[in-house]
């Protein structure tokens, strides 16, 4: 019943919303989020006990269940989206946008998607939380946004919707090769696992490209850096703290264990693009001058190594990659937040008219540069931990060329110092810019950045917080 | 049976009403009422039915067959033509004098629905058909002001009274073969060169049923008369008839034809394909809404001939899914562009600001057109696609075929979308939205949003 | 004793986050006064434990905190291991670190940074002593990340100038660099031996281990590449110099007494692991001998006080490095704690020039310094008579156990180092005449300026001074004294390598080489210097003025490739050629939508035509099917 | 040869020597009078398979009524002239190659049809009479035969609707222009 | 008379009605056409009728000429009214809706 209402909180409160047409409507959606986070941690560690899960039929003609579960990556990754939904309502406060009512409305119908998404335990209706993610942010990215949000958001959805498609042809294939003809986990999994090598090769395209153009892999990245410049902050985050996380969590529930054979004959394929994106996000990421794209880029690179570390397909791995899409979440949420807070009081993303902000806003640079360094993994701040264990998985891996891949793989740390230094130093150091007097942080943003770097801290000093329950 | 032969009957009582009603708000009113006693009567036959067991039961020599899935499809064509009616009683009126006897048509074509879902005999199918056919020619050519609408009209009459020929050649080769009319009669089993006649008639009998459905390569009439007739008619070509003649189709083929299935398998993959394509290419590149949902609707055509192929009970199931699911959101989607003044993706701009609530149920139908889950749109396309998938073979290739496609569908829906909402504009109406209106058009997204969370709704006790 | 051990990091930490979270609102003496007792709170109790130790060597041992990461078969504790090497540079670091603190307290007191300079001057003394304290790779890995941090934050201090920003952020990425080879050595080290704990480790390798030599020199040579960033060692030195844009005291503590030995110890640490590592280790020994004298070449003939002393550095660097390569450990912990204290001093002192001078390092305006500041001169005297090898002074000792060692193992090593030696005595002695002899060279007006600098910064340097001397005295060279303190001390966990014994006379003539001929040096740069007159270099001396254009070869070969690289990839790769294939196919849909509505053309006849073509076409399929 | 060997060939000329006239001559009078003939001749091969009553209502339903009515059209229209617009000769080449592929396509597959050479033109079987086809008519089919009044029902309002002229109705620029 | 010739000629009254739509401009002799082909179907429906005896088949002819009928009333008052307004009978005028 807990998790049934980590999904049906923000979907009843988003659907009333659409109504509040108030700006007290920030004031439910706090509170939605509140009751969901709180609901998350409940679940999170209700969880150690046991799997705990839920389970009603729903069209039995199909063999479709309403059935939930919370193991241990949905556990992590359904506390991460509520805790990333709380800090954007916190964080937007005192930024309402136009027609907030519907933002808010939207903002948490794509919370229930998403949440469903990580806690589907049955195929279909995994499916169908995927796509109730999708549509959503589709709106609230053309709805609010730069100037070229509407064709650069369509895009993002046409492409994902192929994504859509293509894993939707798989389901049925794989729905049909059931035994029961029916989409529980476990059934589809030996559907899947007992299907010959040469389909399964090939249903893997089917499944990964979905996944693959929503975390983004290279080279299906190229829709992820233009719709992140464009959407709305809180949107941006939306797309990259928790819908990345989809493609990577699908990638882990849905798609290595059905397709065993498939992801074997693959995987060299899928890390070698992994690499690729590392190092070619990291370098792209370098020569920026927009803020949002550098964060973006530099996402694609955390990404790959994410993806990399799933296909390396060893136990530690796969812990490092729960806890790093928690890391990353965290932390790309402090950065987007951060490029906000600079843009709306300097009316400008682009580095090479900022500079110098440290001698105006210190305790904004003070968590720009906390959450720089958590960004480029520092020890003591989560995203090592994380790291660590991605690279030692990696490492650990059957692959015959895994110390190559870790060592290639690795030059994204020394590339990620380069160009969050440089973006660091363009921002925050220097003679002063812009000579615009501003506040340095107000009340609520600093309420989000303190939960966000004391998440950075406590699990980067003691991640046993996460593994003591999840391992 | 009393379905059948209350809707006649009304269709008569409409007719003659044209001499006394001087109001065509009365005719209106009166065509209303009569299709709620329709819609009454039908569920009075459904619930017999049932009470029956389900259990086929044939009348008139065989000439018909009635079993719960008949009853039940034709309940849900008469709760269409009462939808259709409510929300469009207003642009009926507006489109020319004889609106008794437009009412009196939709009753006739209610009865041609009826035949061809429960037709058990060649000869009725045909009269089905052309009882629903030839009230489309005069209802595309209603708006006699309208050079367009004359030559919708003539357009689909010339290509429709052709494919009718093609029909009855098909028609007389199968009786040739088989030596019966009667469709439950006919036995494939027989070697010889009767049977290879059969095939024939069979062949011609795809195409020319193709044609009533729009699918390619006999789709060309499509667009030009969706475009040309009044939109108000065009509704009801696009969506009651248009999943009347599936059934038809369907019942033709599934009950009978399915044993010999191998030989026109292929042809009717390649109609499919075809229909995909044109259908949802030809749609990408469109500026009117109007002429967008006449390829769209082709491009759904293809979707439904995968009930076709499939020969499976699923596939059935999934027909009745998509005759709901396309068909009211269909006539949501025509009933808004005939609000507009201005039928091209730019009369849609600023929709959104103007009637928020039209714009979005307008919303939710593209969104259950293109397919999208949680809407009906989406389970009606799955079961299709599942249906056909587990026949397995080169037809696993065109579902993938039909999903890529599904993506290009989804850029031409999200056009409206588009101009709905982030566009700038002033949409502008030239017949006003009444709070009935709203509430009809809640009650049809909730309808399709029902179907796409439970759609065990329509189709579950099948 | 050991379990205070706790209290050495936390002291400072607690320092860093009361001086970090109200750093709006402190006042600057009791920023300081937090900064400096956190400091000394650490030193007292390491002194504890060091003297504890010293006493019962038994005591000796691992204080396990909590578990870090502990997921599956991997986990790496978070603990302490206390023994005679990490209470050697504990003390080292609380105590020079100390001083520094003290001394710091006068050099920065205008500085509008005060506070904010003390948090990040504890949080480094907090991260170096979880550097030496770890028990493990990991842990060691978090401080050495972390005084990487600190010396990024400190390095760019004064962040207004985006030269000194930038130079702190070379640092960073320098050693971000070392780091990955240190990590892939820490992979390396967990998937050979399961475990990252030195104990652990080294107990399998000294039982014997499975895994070849190959992979030990391997893991030996990632750890290098480690140490080479963290150290300054070729090719990963260009960022110390630039580090000098950092506060002096700074320069001093991070980038001169401790953390650039960092790689020192890591390699010491694993000593046992190199010994058993030839290739490594004949790295190291090239690396080591080569910065040394690269270094110290370069150092001839710069002008920047600050920058010599940090080519100055590098160059003591690589000795260390040169006798750790050659297998005498003792020698290069020895060096790190004679170089720690004078060169700590150098640097302080340099540090009271500069405050004297208001800021100026160029050694072209300074002169004649010493009648104004006589403290400053004489323990900068002794510092460079220190540094310079002469008898008697620390730096003699240390050095000459070093190239005891390296002509044992080969004399090349030897005269190699002797040469960097000589240069050392020549650029040291150059500064020392340059700044304290002669004629000012400065403006009227810095001249007006001239002070001795207050108590606070003349007492670091005299208790330098003095330990400069002393510190010699503890490692005595067999043929002085019977006792090698050092030596007894640390022997518990360190012990040389396969050094050959010179026998006597050999090494009194090595010994009477070297201070001879450094001797002779300095009496040459006195005339030199004497004539203080700067003219325009060329040819080599502009080369090495120039410092053998490393830098600019590093950005032509390195920084403007990858650069353009990305701009390429930014403009048209990502948008034309990746993107470029997406949008296609989106362009071709729409292209052929264009010309497929056109088959729609209105005309009746048309249509019949094609339903009449399609119903052929379509029947000839579907009869051949049957046929 | 008998009579009705001679008599089927004969009137299977006619028919499509006539029909050949219909989509050939360039005046639309004639093309009615060539249908006409050939409906003429169709009706002789009902009656050679005994179909009497098809044959004379063939020739009084369409050759008088129907017939009629499209030469009443084409007269009211004054079309009887021969300069009514031509197709080109290549799309009239192509008409001609496409219904002969149309034709062949069949044939081909047809040829094989039953080859017991059963004789269908005699005298026998009573089917065709006015007595049998009464009967099937008005017993077996009569479900069809009331459903084809819903047909005309519809085709009389059809007729009324589109022939009648629409009078004062209230301009509707929408409806008048869709774009 | 075997039951092949009658197919043969009902096939090729047909085509030729066939290639009268094809070739035709005149809408009138389209319509006319395509009775052509309807007569040809009512043929062949009389041949099988008889070459088994059924009268189905001969009744089904009454329905098409039935359906013809009110296919020819509709479609000639089509015809008319599109007359009425462009003054012309020719398909090729009418290209308003097209693409």
């Amino acid at each position: 019943m807990l998790l049934v209402l980590l999904i049906l909180i923000p979907l009843i409160a988003g659907i009333v919303s659409f109504a509040w047409k108030n700006s007290s409507v920030k004031v439910w959606a706090l509170l939605s989020t509140l009751a969901s986070s709180a609901l998350a941690v409940m679940a999170f560690y209700a969880q150690k006990q046991g799997m705990i899960r839920f389970d009603a039929p729903w069209i039995p003609s199909l063999g479709a269940n309403f059935s939930l579960n919370a193991d241990g990556m949905a556990a992590v990754l359904a506390l991460l989206t509520a805790i990333i939904y709380l800090i954007i309502f916190i964080a937007q406060w005192n930024k309402p946008l136009a027609d907030f009512h519907r933002f808010v409305g939207l903002m948490l119908l794509s919370q229930a998607g998403i949440t469903g998404v990580f806690l589907a335990n049955d195929l279909l209706l995994f499916y169908f939380f995927w796509e109730l993610a999708l549509v959503p942010v589709y709106f609230l990215a053309s709805t609010w946004g730069g100037e070229k949000r509407i064709p650069v958001t369509f895009k993002f959805f046409i492409y994902t919707f192929l994504g859509s498609m293509m894993m939707l042809a798989a389901i049925i294939y794989l729905y049909l090769h059931t035994d029961n003809l029916s989409f529980d986990y476990y059934s589809i999994v030996q559907a899947g696992q007992a299907l010959g090598a040469g389909k399964q090769q090939v249903l893997f395209w089917f499944v990964f490209i979905a996944f693959a153009v929503k975390m983004p892999i290279f080279p299906f990245h190229t829709w992820q850096p233009d719709t992140y410049e464009q959407a709305a902050m809180p949107v941006t985050i939306v797309l990259s703290a928790v819908m990345v996380k989809m493609g990577l969590f699908a990638t882990f529930k849905w798609l290595i264990p059905v397709l065993p054979q498939g992801v074997d004959f693959w995987s060299n394929a899928v890390m070698i693009l992994c690499i690729i994106g590392i190092i070619y996000a990291s370098i792209l990421a370098m020569v920026q001058n927009d803020l949002k794209r550098l964060v973006a880029y530099s996402s694609i690179a955390h990404v790959g190594l994410m993806c990399l570390a799933l296909f390396a397909q060893t136990d530690i791995a796969n812990d490092g990659v729960m806890i790093q899409m928690f890391n990353h979440g965290i932390n790309i949420t402090g950065m987007w937040i951060l490029v906000a807070m600079i843009e709306h009081r300097y009316h400008t993303r682009n580095m090479k008219e900022l500079g110098g902000i440290a001698t105006v806003a210190p305790v904004m640079v003070i968590a720009l540069v906390i959450i720089a360094f958590a960004n480029i993994a520092l020890p003591l701040t989560n995203a090592f931990v994380g790291e660590f264990m991605l690279f030692h998985g990696i490492f650990q891996s059957a692959n015959p060329h895994h110390i190559l891949y870790m060592v290639l793989a690795g030059t994204g740390i020394v590339f990620g110092a380069v160009y969050t230094l440089k973006m660091v130093q363009r921002v925050a150091y220097g003679e002063l810019a812009n000579n615009t007097t501003v506040v340095d942080v107000k009340a609520n943003e600093v309420i989000g950045l303190t939960i966000i770097i004391a998440l950075i801290l406590i699990i980067g000093v003691y991640p046993d917080i996460i593994f003591g329950i999840v391992g | 049976m009393k379905p059948l032969i209350a809707a006649a009957v009304f269709g008569i009582i409409m007719m003659l009403s044209a001499v006394f009603l001087k109001e065509k708000k009365q005719a209106s009113g009166l065509a209303i009422l009569l299709l709620f006693l329709l819609l009454g009567v039908n569920i009075w036959a459904l619930t017999e039915s049932l009470q029956s067991g389900g259990v086929a039961t044939f009348l008139f020599n065989d000439m018909l067959r009635f079993d719960p899935f008949s009853v039940w499809f034709n309940v849900i064509l008469s709760g269409l033509a009462l939808l259709y009616v409510l929300l469009n009683a207003k642009h009926i009126e507006v489109v020319g004098n004889h609106v008794a006897e437009y009412y009196a048509l939709l009753f006739f074509i209610l009865v041609g629905g009826n035949l061809l879902n429960a037709y058990n005999n060649l000869l009725i199918l045909f009269l089905g058909i052309e009882i629903i056919s030839i009230p489309q020619y005069i209802l595309a050519g209603s708006d006699k002001r309208n050079l367009k609408s004359s030559e919708a009209s003539l357009k689909y009459l010339l290509t429709g009274s052709f494919s009718t020929g093609i029909m009855l050649m098909g028609m007389a080769l199968l009786f040739g073969a088989m030596g019966s009319f009667d469709i439950s009669q006919f036995d494939f089993g027989a070697d010889g060169g009767f049977n290879l006649m059969a095939i024939v008639g069979i062949l011609f009998l795809v195409v020319s049923l193709s044609f009533k459905v729009s699918a390619a390569p006999m789709h060309f009439w499509t667009p030009d008369v969706y475009d040309g007739a009044p939109t108000t008619f065009t509704t009801i070509m696009a969506t009651i008839v248009k999943s009347a003649v599936f059934v038809g189709f369907m019942r033709l083929f599934k009950d009978s034809f399915s044993s010999i299935s191998p030989n026109w398998e292929l042809v009717v993959a390649i109609i499919t394909a075809l229909t995909l394509l044109i259908g949802n290419i030809t749609a990408v590149f469109q500026q009117s809404v109007k002429r967008m949902l006449a390829y769209s609707s082709i491009a759904q055509a293809g979707f439904m001939l995968f009930a076709i192929l499939a020969v499976n009970a699923r596939g059935m199931q999934g027909m009745v899914l998509y005759a709901v699911a396309y068909s009211v959101a269909t006539i949501g989607m025509f009933t808004i562009v005939a609000k507009l003044r201005d039928y091209t993706y730019d009369g849609f701009n600023g929709l959104a600001r103007r009637e928020p609530f039209l714009a979005f149920t307008a919303a939710i139908f593209l969104l259950s057109l293109a397919g999208i889950p949680l809407t009906g749109g989406f389970f009606a396309k799955y079961y299709m696609l599942m249906s056909v998938m587990s026949q397995g073979g080169y037809l696993t290739w065109l579902v993938v075929f039909a999903l890529l496609m599904a993506v290009v569908s989804v850029y031409y829906y999200f056009r409206v979308i588009w101009a709905m909402y982030f566009k700038a504009g002033e949409a502008e109406l030239t017949v006003p939205v009444s709070n009935a209106d709203r509430l009809l058009f809640g009650i049809s997204a909730m309808i399709i949003i029902a179907i796409g969370v439970y759609p065990g709704l329509v189709m579950g006790w099948l | 004793m050991k379990d205070l051990i706790y209290l050495v990091p936390l002291l400072p930490l607690v320092g860093f986050l009361i001086n970090g979270l109200f750093w709006k609102s402190m006042p600057k003496n009791v920023a300081a006064f937090i900064g400096n007792i956190t400091v000394l709170g650490s030193f007292v109790i390491a002194l504890l434990i060091f003297f504890g130790i010293k006493n019962q060597p038994g005591t000796a041992g691992t204080v396990f905190l909590f578990d870090f990461i502990h997921s599956g078969s991997l986990s790496i504790p978070f603990a302490f291991q206390v023994d005679q090497l990490s209470s050697l540079f504990m003390l080292i670091i609380t105590g020079v670190g100390f001083l520094i603190h003290l001394y710091s307290i006068g050099y920065m007191k205008g500085d509008a940074g005060f506070v904010k300079y003390f948090a990040y001057l504890n949080l480094f003394v907090f991260a170096m002593l979880v550097l030496v304290l770890a028990n493990n790779l990991v842990v060691m890995y978090i401080g050495w990340e972390g005084v990487g941090l600190a010396s990024y934050l400190l390095i760019g201090f004064w962040y207004k100038n985006k030269d000194f920003s930038s130079a702190g952020k070379k640092a960073f990425i320098m050693n971000r660099i070392g780091d990955l080879g240190f990590l892939t050595g820490v992979f390396l080290t967990l998937y050979y031996f399961g475990s990252a704990t030195y104990s652990e480790v080294f107990t399998q390798l000294a039982a014997g281990t499975t895994a070849s030599t190959g992979v030990l020199n391997a893991i030996g040579i990632c750890l290098f590449i480690g140490a080479m960033g963290k150290s300054a060692q070729i090719p990963l030195y260009t960022w110390l110099p630039d580090a000098m844009a950092g506060p002096t005291p700074v320069s001093a503590l991070i980038h001169a007494a401790t953390m650039v030995t960092a790689g020192v110890y890591l390699i010491a640490r694993s000593h046992i692991l190199y010994n058993m590592a030839p290739a490594a280790q004949t790295l190291i020994a090239i690396t080591g001998v080569a910065t040394a004298v690269f270094a110290a070449s370069i150092a001839l003939k710069q002008y920047d006080i600050k920058k010599v002393l940090a080519y100055s550095t590098v160059s003591q660097l690589g000795y260390m490095f040169l006798a750790l390569g050659v297998g005498s450990y003792f020698g290069g912990i020895f060096h790190v704690l004679t170089h720690a204290f004078f060169k700590a001093l150098l640097f302080l002192g340099a540090g009271s020039v500069i405050h004297a001078m208001g800021g100026e390092q160029d050694l072209r305006k300074m002169g004649g310094l010493g009648k104004y500041m006589r403290i400053t001169q004489i323990t900068f005297l002794i510092a460079c008579l220190a540094i310079a090898g002469i008898p008697g002074f620390s730096g003699f000792f240390s050095k000459d156990e070093i190239l005891a060692a390296a002509y044992a193992k080969n004399p090349i090593y030897y005269y190699l180092g002797l040469l960097g030696a000589l240069m050392t005595a020549f650029y040291m002695f150059r500064i020392y005449f340059y700044i304290f002899t002669g004629k000012f060279r400065g403006t009227e007006e810095q001249k007006k300026h001239l002070h001795e600098s207050p108590a606070t910064m003349t007492f670091p340097l005299l208790v330098l001074a003095v330990l400069s001397i002393a510190a010699g005295y503890i490692g005595l060279p067999k043929l002085l004294a019977a006792h090698n303190s050092l030596h007894e001390y640390l022997s518990p966990v360190l012990s040389d390598f396969h050094i050959a014994h010179l026998s006597e006379s050999t090494e009194w003539l090595l010994m009477g080489l070297t201070g001879l001929l450094v001797v002779i040096m300095i009496a040459w740069v006195y005339l030199i210097c004497k004539k203080a007159q700067f003219k325009e270099n060329t040819g080599l001396a502009k080369a090495l003025e120039d410092k053998w254009y490393i830098d600019e070869i590093y950005q032509t070969v390195f920084e403007k490739p990858i650069l353009a690289l990305g701009r390429f990839f930014d403009r048209i790769f990502d948008r034309k050629v990746v993107d470029g294939l997406v949008n296609g196919v989106g362009r071709m849909v729409i292209w052929s939508s264009g010309r497929m509505r056109l088959l729609q053309n209105g005309q009746v006849g048309f249509y019949f035509f094609g339903m009449v073509i399609g119903i052929v076409l379509l029947m000839a399929v579907g009869l051949l099917l049957v046929h | 040869m008998q009579l009705h060997v001679i008599l089927f060939w004969l009137l299977s000329a006619m028919a499509i020597g006539c029909a050949l006239g219909v989509i050939l001559s360039r005046n639309p009078v004639k093309s009615v009078l060539f249908l006409i003939a050939t409906f003429f001749a169709i009706s002789g091969h009902y009656v050679l398979m005994n179909a009497q009553f098809l044959a004379i209502v063939n020739i009084i339903v369409y050759a008088g009524a129907i017939m009629v009515l499209f030469l009443f059209v084409i007269m009211l229209m004054n079309l009887n002239t021969d300069a009514e617009p031509q197709k080109s000769r290549i799309i009239q080449m192509a008409a001609v190659v496409s219904g002969g592929a149309l034709f062949l396509v069949v044939i081909a597959a047809l040829k094989t049809v039953d080859q017991s050479g059963q004789n269908l033109i005699d005298a026998s079987g009573d089917i065709g009479l006015i007595h049998q086809l009464g009967i099937a008519l008005f017993d077996h089919y009569v479900l069809p035969f009331e459903l084809s009044s819903v047909l005309f029902l519809s085709a009389m309002i059809g007729a009324m609707v589109i022939g009648k002229k629409e009078k004062n109705l209230n301009s509707h620029s929408n409806l008048t222009e869709s774009k | 008379m075997p039951i092949n010739n009658y197919i043969f000629l009902s096939l090729a009254l047909f085509a030729i009605g066939v290639m009268g739509v094809l070739m035709r401009r005149n809408a009138i002799i389209v319509f006319m056409s395509i009775e052509l082909m309807l007569n040809a179907v009512n043929l062949l429906m009389v041949a099988f009728s008889k070459l088994y005896g059924l009268a189905d088949a001969q009744v089904f002819v009454f329905f098409i000429m039935v359906v013809a009928a009110a296919e020819v009333a509709v479609g000639l008052a089509i015809i008319v009214s599109m007359y009425r307004k462009v003054h012309s009978v020719d398909i090729n005028i009418l290209n308003r809706l097209k693409h």
